[in-house]
């Protein structure tokens, strides 16, 4: 069987930094011939990832880490920021009804990142976040 | 690569068609609700939003789509998606769009079903 | 002034997989309003100093890393393997009037790399290779 | 974001148009020197290398060209390369490949210089 094979970055915060994870992770998933349909969905995972870390993390000079660790069975993507943290028991689940008549249309993330993934590990305090999402690819 | 987004508008009869290219990220989701808003305030209430030339979104981008589905909602308008790429669909889906909003394969497809 | 931005990947040995470094300097580069003629030029920097820490370090589960950093004078980029190493020194220099007779038409990528580079740096021994490339963007 | 690469060919009365497209990388390079070859076994000498749809290419890729340009120095044959990118302009003439060949700013124009 092929071995894992593993990318990392670290990324600046720059407009659509994003884009960047996700080209690695379709270079590493057309050379492990992955279906095009689970791609899609990783791809969903990163940029929902990598826009949080950025986003909510609330540091001056930001930069995030992001790890892909594939086989041809499951991918790991390793999210982290060095931010302010959160409780994400906190977080309120959104709902379509409520967000139509509501000033706040955000706040889809977290849902995005939990259906779709296979599992989804959260780990926050005050020194950042890291998540840690597997994905099955079969 | 996802390239960078881009908005093309066109009017058949009374059907707004948006059609997306490229990642739709917070400006994408912006530009396609300021254009919403420019043509609804002339009185179009049926939109298609075209999304072939796009494979990736963000929460971010595709939240200002319920600004315009709310917006419809208020004088009885109607948004049909179409080309929707299957991880996209997914999106949607989750966020539980295509119960105010529905879906076709294809513009001509979304056209007949608003005819 | 804007600060340095910085981008850092570890690449695993896949087809391409210098396209990934490449679409990370593009992103930065059209952030920070580069001419398309420098980008170009760094390409050729990024393309020729992966692809030697892949093929030439002989490593058996290779793994390169490279750092770009950028202002809006100048990029650095550092491309680090763990390889065999080799001595810059001995290598000799391309010459097309001889290549064209010979059955041996590669060797280029060192050449290229000076050429279109402002400076170079070449650290190698045997625990691998460390290439610092300085390129002006003004 | 480059693509893969691909070679198109077409002839036009005795001259072999090689159109790339994507990334010329190792593979890249191996295609043209073979469709090169297929085509140079039948007696075409003059060809045009169309290189508008490559953006990015290595030094592994562009020395199969040097196979070409040798194969094609043994019967007088000429080689043109058209529309290329500044930076693929900058790497062939680092090589020295323009002693060798030469360039036009279009397909049009090498052809023009062939007739
Ligand atoms: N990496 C993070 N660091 C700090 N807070 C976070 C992080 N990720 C998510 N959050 C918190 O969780 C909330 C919900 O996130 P999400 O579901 O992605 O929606 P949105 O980003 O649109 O608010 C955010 O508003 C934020 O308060
Ligand atoms: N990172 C490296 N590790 C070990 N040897 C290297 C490295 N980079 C270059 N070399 C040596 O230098 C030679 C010349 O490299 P280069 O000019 O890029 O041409 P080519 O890669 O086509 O041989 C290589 O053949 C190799 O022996």
């Amino acid at each position: 069987m092929e071995p894992n094979i593993k990318l990392k970055m670290t990324l600046p915060r720059i407009p659509d930094i994003e884009l960047v994870a996700i080209e690695g992770l379709d270079r590493m998933a057309r050379h492990m011939g992955i279906p095009e349909e689970k791609i899609g969905e990783a791809h969903v995972l990163v940029t929902e990832a990598v826009i949080n870390a950025f986003e909510h993390s609330g540091q001056s000079r930001p930069v995030v880490r992001i790890e892909f660790t594939m086989n041809q069975e499951k991918l790991i993507i390793f999210v982290r920021d060095y931010g302010k943290g959160f409780d994400p028991g906190a977080v309120e689940q959104p709902d379509i009804d409520k967000k139509l008549s509501s000033g706040h249309k955000r706040g889809w993330g977290l849902k995005l990142m939990e259906t779709m993934s296979d599992d989804l590990l959260i780990e926050s305090d005050d020194k950042g976040t890291r998540i840690t999402i597997i994905k099955n690819l079969k | 690569m996802e390239a960078e987004f881009a908005l093309k508008t066109e009017v058949r009869g009374d059907v707004l068609i948006m059609a997306t290219s490229g990642y739709v990220n917070n400006d994408g989701g912006q530009q396609i609700a300021s254009v919403f808003e420019e043509y609804h305030a002339k009185g179009f209430s049926r939109v298609v939003m075209d999304m072939k030339e796009s494979k990736v979104v963000n929460s971010i981008g595709i939240s200002f789509l319920i600004e315009v589905i709310e917006k419809l909602n208020d004088n009885n308008g109607k948004l049909i998606f179409a080309n929707l790429a299957p991880s996209i669909e997914k999106t949607l889906s989750i966020m539980g769009l295509f119960n105010y909003a529905a879906k076709e394969s294809s513009v001509d497809k979304a056209l007949a079903a608003l005819a």
